[in-house]
């Protein structure tokens, strides 16, 4: 099957959008758009497993190669291993979420719908990309629309958070490209593919790694680039925050990795400051967490937290640890997407996020409640759910490395999984539980489409939860190869 | 001969007609403007099809005037540019009383420029280049009334002449040292001594006068502000653009010989103009002063990809010319509507301009967002192009101020979209009614900013015609 | 080998009944969410015994040992080739012996429940809870991997953490349920890190392969772990020490301890179930399935003894003071633990020396019956009385006397009379620490001597001290002995059947089923060294009838003869304010809030500090821009002057 | 008068050149400026027919450059000078420090 | 020292003196006249380089036509006599010093270039004929093309000067024509 198709799809959906007339019809669209491109990604996975039981064992499936621009070498090449199809599983699987959940969108409803859509088709097409350019290309197609989303549709100080976000976003991309050229002008190609084949000379790699990692690093929120994070998530509409915190901060996480298997001489010599700053971000990103007193805040931080065991997966460039890394991305996405839109859900019935001013919600709104409370315990790794596998794969990962400071990072950041107990039952014990205000007692529960949208994510995160073998047989063949390919390339040198 | 003098020079010549049938109209009995507009958009459109219509190349007048596919497509390009703005300023026009003397004026500029791009002989250079520029002058002051007109006219004309002086005396030099004036023998001259290298650096000043490089750039601001607004989407497009052929074309032909020399000119004068446009554009209010600052950064970038003096490097001048005359003259088409409908000419104006005018707004977004390079707009490839043009040199520390710069570059093109969607506003600007002309001149810009990204045969034609160090 | 597949239906049933009731319970089961748990669990509850008689009894034993069956296993997730969380049931001693307790314990619960939570709106959903526990408690007990005993484990937190703020709407509930799962979340950071030591040294995660690699001296495995060393400590000893901080976590040894307490504000049954029979014994067994590994470690070992030392004394200390029955009691059970983990510490691994591990066992299984009727009882006093607080109570014997008479036999169990369960187990343990450590050995007997003390006074106020009829009044005034009896027959015939075991399971021939290392072990009951502790024991009781049996101002003044002792004593010896010292004053102040601050002012400042310099450094050079085409003509010079200069003179 | 060398002649015509900046530079009445602008387009004549003269006289390049830059200059001057006037008209002053609306 | 030297350095002093003069004098008009004989100067210095065609289009177009037209001017925008107010010192002194300095540092630059020591031995005396001839011819060194163009150029400069200075300054035009 050709790949392509998943970008048609959004693109189809979205210019319908465009052509549509009146809320119903534009959500039914955007909804059926969805919708048929998760059933395209569930296929893509069927398909995808029966080649690899066919023994298909070639490192990326379902490649096609078209030229773009010839005078400069561009490729259009497109092609997914097991990790990009679990990312494309996963911003499948929100976009379907973040429609429903966005059901009742009023104002602007066409620009909005319009919006959500184009950004997950660029979120698809980075995932997709097998050339440099291509998803550097998608890459900043992702951006604009969370611009204009928190900016128009967002609440609090709004377009000083779009503003910071994109700029800070913008930032990223710009170090990107300039990793990007040195790649592009030591290799003449953008093609991921013959770069891993024909390799990077060392040298380029030490000088070029930091502009292209730490530019991926800002979509990630690598610490200290992550200031972005607290505002633009807590000023965005539910919607765009599932999709900034699920998806697009992914596209750091994944870039990350790609850039690390590029460039494995580089990874190796920078590792201690990935895992530094890795830990830091951890450690400091709950801290920060338990100090914050706005839902969505203490959401944000919490991402901030948890995509610091992403990086410190990568970082740890072994392959227990990037299959950890890789799930971790997966599952954050899920669990942060649901908990963004049970905050969304309280937030539109009681109109305030302060823990302080809410309280006994259970009484009031027990699915919702009860939503929350998952969020809330995948964040803190309860086994069973997804959060637990990612976050035990990491340390089983990065314990690995024999050297003492990568212990004590370890250890490190294993102690943030107390600070996240602390403030994770802070605010479930503050919003859930404890005596009910009256104005909040007589609020409805949720209606049948966040229902379906939290039904969704919660199967999501069940699944990796349960059975995480699926997911992990899933990715550990590509993970394999990366490691056997950058054991080859460092063993060349 | 003869059929070459016919074939080589068919788009001066069309030009030539429509001047002299306009001077006839203007002698003859009183006609609508609306006719006059619409005789003038359909000969622009007969040229441009006359500029594709067969292939040419070769020299005429021993080598004063030089053509080759490259050249017709750049005057193609300058050519559509001029009928996209004749469209767009269509509510302006029809209500001035000198439509056929702007006609004029433009035209002969634009004939001007037709014969400095295919100049092979300084002096042709230096005249094409005056004839650009001072019926331009004249132009600048079309709003009689409006005292910013006429004190933008005299800034022109004034520093204009100035900085022709300063070319003169280059050419003077030039003249001097090698004894000739058409490129062809003089590159086999030039050895770079003291004093040619200070002629070189004249001339190459009176270039940045033009395409406006810091620190020659200050006249910009102030006459695209005093101008009429077609007059200042002339000066910002089609003026720079011309002056940009004719610079890649000198650097990449002639002055071969100080190559090593004008990389770093090239590089200083990016680097300055590209941080001095940012800054200044950060803080305007007036959109067209605003614009002129985003075009002088603009200037900036292009200046980079010309360093790389590769084909690449020019074809990734040439292919943002392009872009940036869709992007630019979406933006300018906007604003022309809007100042002509409104008289609203500042950037706190736009604010809720969405709620109104959702078309335009989405019109002018799509532009800003080309401008700033962000994709799918064509303006990304354009950028990126241009910045890989320059890092083929190996220079990264310039890629990497550059890059910077685009962030701050985000945040002013960023910060007009904000007061477009965003901010609120009691006494937004009403519902205009867009004339169809500027309309259909619109759409085409922003389908071009669109198309001429993603469609990569665009670049890989440019890329076959352009020419290498 | 026969097949012992069908141990696997013992968790998953309960599991059913979570989801089922989780899923449909509000809705549509309330009515019937009681009989459905209770059903399912006693369906387990026969499976264990019928798993229990054929392992003990039929195929258990081969050639004189019991084995260590793998009934099943599956690789849940792969981290590394032959690294991976494989879930499974382990059949030996200790998880069937286990499986019976948590089943049957569990089952009278379920039964006292029915009764107990009546007329609650969330019944279903409390059922659904206890199954969640029961199903996570059996999958520790069954686990033969000890990262599956991690999730367990954590999963066992989490349905006590929901359990305990069963009544969400009160703050006191949800803050002891936040401070349980937090406290025990931190232990188990300890447990997961010396997983993750035994894990990387052992090279593998299943617990019969650590114990093999780790007990032969000559394996690879155990040379490198116990060469590498880290602060002067073998990495044995870390990951051993770090294993069993997991373990206290759970036990609730001092000082981890504090969360036990505060527990008891879930209801009652919860805690009979949780807080006295099982979870909080797992750490026990936890120590007891890595026994032979401690084995291999002194230290570990000697950390082990004496901090169930410190624990049973302490707590039997706090116990004599506290007013609140249940918190009593949660006290009682932290030092019968404390007496577990050091029997455990003091013993070897098999043979004559395995007495202490065997010891510890017996204890576990007769307190598990003793210790969760004494709070049933303790629940169905509640239950009539609405308080926890003695005060409130006193002569009950005539209005409950079956619970009377239950909790009378649980307090003579406990306190080790014979011919009572508690009598055997203790007198085994004792013996063991009498031959291994002397030292160990008085504190035991003092201790016993305590929880006699406490446990009596406990009774005495209860059921005698003060008339009835005159104090019978709470504080909502009007009189509640005669709103209700005893309670329906669901809450009675537990307190019967756990009474009758509280009897009878002393004479279970333990030490023939689980030793240490599977081999039976000859014990007799020596009767001139049970003289001491049982006369003790007798003394503490008199003691305690003469102080509370009638109401009188002796505790009073036997409390001011303790003087400050008895403030800290009752006071728990201030350990809780330590604690909140720790995170209210130090953690929160000191690291949370300057991180907080640091984010919005250093870090985003930064950021912001960038716009502002751009900001201002272009609103300083406007001036360039002066408006005068002179000054314009002047700028050209100047770059035309700079250029040559730079590229005529400098750049050669 | 083969022995003034051109160098000499070329210093008149540079002097003349700067002499026209400073003019420039100075003078306030735009169409003084306007006059100094001539002054260097003159000297850059002298330097045309000049180097034409003495180094290059097999053909006419120079003189020819010259005489179009006086063309030009002609219309330059009468642009200019139709614009000055026109200033004149809406500010009432040729001052050029009267013409600084447009700045920042 | 002959003659012709002689004349030469008299003609540069006019040309510099009347310069300075021009662009330093208080009184416009005055300015005015400097210019004029600064230019009649050049002229007499394209006399004694003998190349008297180029001297006499510098006295018609100049001295005759754009000198004429800024006098005019100057009538149209100032009362004559009036001083002009002088622009501030410490830009005078930087302007003289910039001034002095470029024509230091250019002349410079010419004394050190060796190609202009030497001096071509060919002698140079075009007549009006073959300037004529050439300036109409196609072939090498004809400048035709040129010369249509910058008649192209005057028309659009006149027209812009029509539309600009509309009635009063009809007299520009008319001017313009007379350089063709």
């Amino acid at each position: 099957m050709n790949l392509t198709i998943l970008i048609v799809v959004p693109l189809i959906t979205a210019v319908l959008i465009l052509l549509a007339k009146g809320l119903q019809q534009i959500r039914i669209i955007g909804l059926t758009g969805a919708i048929a491109q998760l059933g395209l990604a569930g296929w893509l996975l069927k398909s995808f497993l029966a080649e690899r039981a066919a023994g298909n064992n070639t490192t990326h499936l379902f490649e096609s190669n078209q030229t773009w621009f010839k005078a400069l070498n561009i490729q259009y090449h497109i092609g997914i291993d097991g990790i990009a199809l679990a990312m494309i599983l996963l911003t499948s699987i929100i976009v379907v979420a973040g429609i429903l959940v966005s059901w009742t969108m009023e104002q602007l409803s066409k620009e909005y719908f319009f919006l959500l859509v184009l950004l997950s088709m660029g979120a698809y097409g980075f995932f997709i990309s097998l050339d440099l350019f291509t998803l550097f290309f998608f890459l900043e197609v992702a951006v604009i629309p969370k611009f204009l989303l928190i900016g128009i549709w967002g609440s609090g100080d709004k377009t000083k958070s779009a503003m910071k976000l994109a700029l800070m976003l913008m930032a990223g991309s710009a170090l990107v490209m300039v990793g990007l050229f040195g790649v592009y002008y030591n290799t003449h190609t953008f093609d991921i593919v013959q770069i891993t084949q024909q390799g990077i000379p060392v040298g380029v790699q030490k000088f070029f790694f930091p502009f292209a990692f730490l530019g991926f690093g800002v979509f990630a929120a690598l610490f200290p680039f992550h200031t972005w994070v607290p505002d633009g998530h807590a000023s965005a509409p539910t919607a765009a925050s599932m999709f900034l915190a699920g998806i697009s901060m992914k596209l750091g996480g994944y870039g990350c990795l790609r850039i690390a298997t590029l460039m494995p001489d580089a990874a190796h010599a920078y590792s201690w400051i990935i895992i530094v700053l890795a830990t830091i971000a951890i450690i400091y990103g709950a801290f920060a967490t338990m100090m914050q007193t706005d839902l969505k805040y203490i959401n944000a931080y919490s991402s901030i937290s948890h995509c610091g065991f992403v990086i410190l997966g990568i970082g740890m460039l072994n392959k227990t640890a990037l299959n950890g890394a890789v799930i971790q991305m997966v599952s954050h996405g899920l669990m942060t997407a649901l908990f963004f839109a049970a905050i969304g859900m309280i937030y539109s019935r009681t109109h305030t996020r302060m823990v302080a001013q809410l309280g006994g919600l259970l009484k009031a709104m027990p699915f919702i409640s009860t939503v929350f409370v998952i969020a809330g315990l995948c964040s803190l790794g309860l086994p069973g759910l997804s959060g637990f596998v990612a976050e035990m794969t990491v340390f089983m990962g990065s314990w690995q490395n024999p050297d003492g400071a990568y212990r004590l990072a370890t250890v490190l950041s294993g102690a943030s999984i107390v600070v996240t107990a602390v403030y994770i039952l802070r605010a479930t014990g503050r919003t859930i539980m404890g005596p009910i205000s009256n104005e909040h007692a007589q609020l409805s529960d949720a209606s049948w489409n966040e229902k379906l949208a939290a039904v969704l994510l919660i199967v999501g995160i069940l699944v990796i939860g349960l059975a995480p073998f699926l997911i992990n047989h899933l990715i550990t063949p590509s993970t394999d190869a990366i490691m056997l390919q950058m054991g080859k390339a460092i063993a060349v040198k | 001969m003869i059929n070459n003098l016919f074939i080589q020079l068919r788009q001066e010549w069309m030009l030539i007609a429509i001047l002299f049938i306009l001077l006839f109209i203007k002698l003859g009995k009183e006609r609508s403007n609306e006719n006059i507009i619409n005789f003038v958009n359909l000969a622009l459109l007969i040229n441009l099809g006359a500029g594709f219509c067969c292939h040419s190349a070769g020299e005429l007048f021993n080598g004063m005037f030089t053509t080759n596919t490259l050249i017709v497509f750049e005057k193609d390009l300058l050519n559509l540019a001029v009928l996209l703005i004749s469209m767009q300023s269509y509510a302006w026009l029809k209500n001035s009383q000198h439509v056929i003397e702007f006609y004029l004026l433009i035209l002969s500029s634009l004939l001007g420029m037709f014969f400095m791009i295919s100049s092979g002989n300084l002096l042709m250079f230096y005249l094409g280049l005056e004839m650009s520029t001072i019926p331009l002058a004249a132009a600048a002051n079309f709003d009689l009334t409006k005292r910013k007109s006429s004190e933008a006219a005299m800034k022109l004309i004034l520093s204009s002449a100035f900085s022709s002086g300063i070319l003169l005396l280059g050419i003077s030099f030039l003249y001097g040292t090698t004894g000739n004036l058409s490129y062809s023998i003089l590159t086999a001259h030039i050895n770079g001594n003291p004093l040619q290298i200070f002629a070189f650096i004249l001339l190459i000043s009176g270039f940045a006068f033009k395409i406006s490089a810091v620190p020659f750039h200050l006249w910009t601001a102030d006459v695209y502000e005093g101008a009429p607004v077609a007059v200042t989407s002339f000066l910002s497009v089609i003026s720079k653009a011309a002056v940009l052929f004719t610079l890649v074309n000198l650097l990449y032909k002639v002055f071969t010989p100080l190559a090593a020399s004008w990389y770093w000119i090239l590089i200083l004068l990016a680097g300055v103009t590209i941080l001095i446009g940012n800054l200044f554009a950060i803080r305007q209010d007036n959109f067209k002063r605003f614009l002129a600052f985003s075009s002088i950064a603009q200037v900036g970038f292009i200046l980079i990809g010309i360093s790389g003096s590769s084909q690449a490097g020019s074809a990734s001048l040439i292919y943002f010319v392009l872009i940036y005359i869709f992007s630019n003259l979406a933006a300018f088409g906007v604003v022309s509507v809007v100042s002509a409908l409104s008289g609203k000419e500042y950037i706190s104006d736009f604010k809720g301009f969405y709620k109104t005018n959702p078309m335009l707004s989405w019109v002018l977004t799509i532009a800003l967002f080309s401008l700033a390079g962000v994709p799918p707009t064509a303006g990304f490839f354009g950028k990126l192009f241009l910045m890989m043009a320059g890092a083929a040199k190996g220079n990264y520390s310039i890629i990497i101020f550059a890059a910077l710069n685009m962030v701050i570059s985000f945040y002013y093109y960023l910060r007009v979209v904000k007061a477009i969607f965003m901010d609120s506003n009691e006494n937004p600007i009403q519902k205009l009614e867009v004339p169809t002309v500027s309309k259909i001149a619109m759409y085409i810009c922003v389908a071009g900013v669109i198309i001429t990204g993603l469609a990569s045969v665009v670049y890989d034609y440019i890329y076959s015609i352009s020419i290498g160090l | 080998m026969s097949n012992y597949l069908y141990i696997l239906w013992i968790p998953l049933l309960p599991l059913a009944t979570f989801v089922l009731l989780g899923l449909f319970g509000r809705k549509y089961l309330s009515g019937i969410a009681g009989i459905l748990g209770t059903a399912s669990l006693f369906t387990s509850t026969l499976l264990s015994f019928v798993a229990a008689n054929q392992y003990f009894f039929v195929d258990g034993k081969v050639n004189g040992v019991f084995q260590k069956i793998v009934a099943f296993k599956y690789t849940w997730l792969e981290f590394a080739p032959n690294v991976s969380i494989d879930l499974g049931i382990i059949v030996d001693p200790i998880s069937v012996m286990m499986l019976v307790v948590v089943t049957s314990v569990s089952l009278m619960v379920h039964v006292f429940s029915m009764g107990y939570m009546k007329g609650e709106e969330r019944f279903a959903t409390y059922y659904a809870f206890l199954s969640l526990f029961t199903f996570s408690m059996l999958g520790l007990v069954l686990s033969a991997n000890i990262f599956q005993v991690y999730m367990f484990w954590e999963l066992v937190g989490v349905s006590s953490f929901l359990l305990i703020s069963y009544y969400f709407n009160k703050p006191s509930a949800v803050a002891a349920s936040k401070k349980a799962f937090i406290v025990t979340r931190f232990a188990d950071l300890g447990f997961l890190i010396g997983i993750l030591i035994l894990g990387y040294y052992g090279g593998t995660l299943d617990i019969g392969l650590l114990i093999e690699r780790f007990t032969s001296v000559h394996s690879t495995q155990f040379l490198s772990i116990t060469t590498a060393s880290f602060l002067g400590a073998s990495m044995l000893t870390w990951g051993l020490t770090l294993v069993f901080i997991g373990g206290a976590g759970k036990s609730a040894m001092f000082p981890l301890h504090i969360w036990l307490p505060d527990a008891m504000e879930g209801p009652t049954p919860v805690s009979a179930l949780i807080h006295a029979a099982t979870m909080v014994v797992a750490g026990v067994y936890l120590v007891a399935r890595m026994f032979p590994v401690f084995s291999m470690d002194e230290a570990a070992l000697n950390i082990v003894t004496y901090v169930g030392a410190a624990s049973a004394l302490f707590a039997a200390v706090i116990a004599c003071t506290q007013t609140d029955i249940k918190r009593v009691l949660a006290y009682s059970t932290m030092s019968q633990i404390g007496y577990m983990m050091f029997a455990l510490g003091i013993s070897k691994n098999g043979g004559e020396n395995g007495l202490g591990f065997m010891a510890s066992m017996f204890h576990l299984f007769t307190h598990a019956f003793f210790k969760s009727l004494l709070f049933l009882g303790a629940g169905s006093v509640i239950h009539m009385v609405h308080s926890n607080e003695m005060k409130d109570m006193g002569g009950l014997r005539k209005l409950m006397p079956i619970t009377h008479i239950a909790f009378l036999i649980a307090c003579l169990a406990i306190a080790g009379i014979p011919p009572f369960a508690g009598f055997f187990s203790k007198e085994e343990i004792l013996t063991a620490a009498f031959h291994e450590n002397k030292m160990i050995y008085g504190i035991a007997l003092f201790t016993a001597a305590l929880t006699s003390f406490y446990m009596f006074r406990l009774y005495f106020n209860i059921f005698w001290s003060k008339e009835a009829t005159t104090t019978a009044h709470t504080q909502d005034g009007h009189n509640v002995h005669h709103s209700h009896g005893e309670g329906p027959w669901v809450m009675k015939l537990p307190l019967l059947i756990l009474a009758a075991c509280a009897v009878g399971v002393g004479f279970v021939p333990f030490s023939q089923l689980i030793t240490s290392d599977g081999a039976a072990l000859e014990t007799h009951i020596d009767m001139v060294f049970s003289i001491a502790p049982v006369a003790l024991s007798v003394l503490a009781i008199l003691l305690a009838a003469n102080l509370y049996k009638k109401q009188n101002e002796k505790p009073n003044k036997v409390a001011a003869a303790f003087g400050s002792f008895y403030t800290a004593a009752h006071k728990r010896f201030y350990i809780d304010e330590i604690y909140l010292f720790i995170t209210k004053k130090i953690i929160f102040p000191f690291i949370g809030q300057p991180i907080a601050w640091a984010d919005k002012n250093i870090v985003d400042g930064f950021m912001i500090l960038l716009a502002k310099t751009t900001a201002k450094i272009s609103e300083s050079i406007k001036g360039l821009q002066s408006g005068k085409v002179q000054n314009y003509a002047l700028y050209f010079f100047g770059g035309v002057a700079a250029l040559s200069i730079l590229f005529i003179y400098l750049w050669k | 008068m083969q022995d003034i060398p051109l160098s000499q002649i070329l210093f008149v015509s540079t002097a003349l050149f700067f002499i026209g900046m400073y003019g420039l530079f100075t003078r306030r009445n735009l169409i003084t400026m306007l006059m100094s602008i001539e002054l260097m387009l003159n000297s850059v004549n002298i330097n045309f027919v000049a180097f034409n003269k003495y180094l290059f006289p097999n053909n006419l390049d120079g003189l020819f450059f010259t005489l179009f830059i006086i063309t030009i200059a002609a219309a330059e001057a009468a642009v200019a000078i139709a614009i000055i006037i026109n200033l004149y008209r809406s500010h009432k002053s040729i001052d050029v420090e009267d013409a600084t609306e447009m700045k920042y | 020292m002959n003659i012709s030297s002689i004349l030469f350095y008299a003609i540069a002093t006019l040309i510099l003196g009347a310069g300075i003069l021009a662009v330093t004098s208080v009184k416009i008009f005055r300015a005015a006249i400097w210019l004029l004989a600064s230019l009649v100067g050049i002229a007499a210095l394209y006399f004694w380089m003998q190349v008297e065609f180029i001297a006499a289009i510098q006295i018609v177009v100049y001295v005759g036509g754009i000198v004429v037209l800024i006098i005019f001017s100057i009538f149209l925008t100032q009362h004559s006599g009036k001083e002009m107010e002088s622009p501030a010192r410490s830009k005078k002194i930087f302007s003289a010093l910039a001034a002095l300095l470029g024509t230091a540092f250019v002349h410079n630059l010419i004394v050190h270039y060796q190609g202009f020591a030497f001096n071509s031995a060919n002698p140079f005396n075009p007549n009006v004929a073959e300037i004529g001839t050439q300036m109409l011819s196609t072939t090498s060194h004809g400048f035709i093309l040129p010369f249509e163009v910058v008649s192209i150029l005057l028309l659009a400069a006149m027209v812009g000067c029509i539309v600009i200075a509309m009635r009063p300054t009809n007299q520009t035009i008319t001017h313009n024509e007379s350089n063709l």
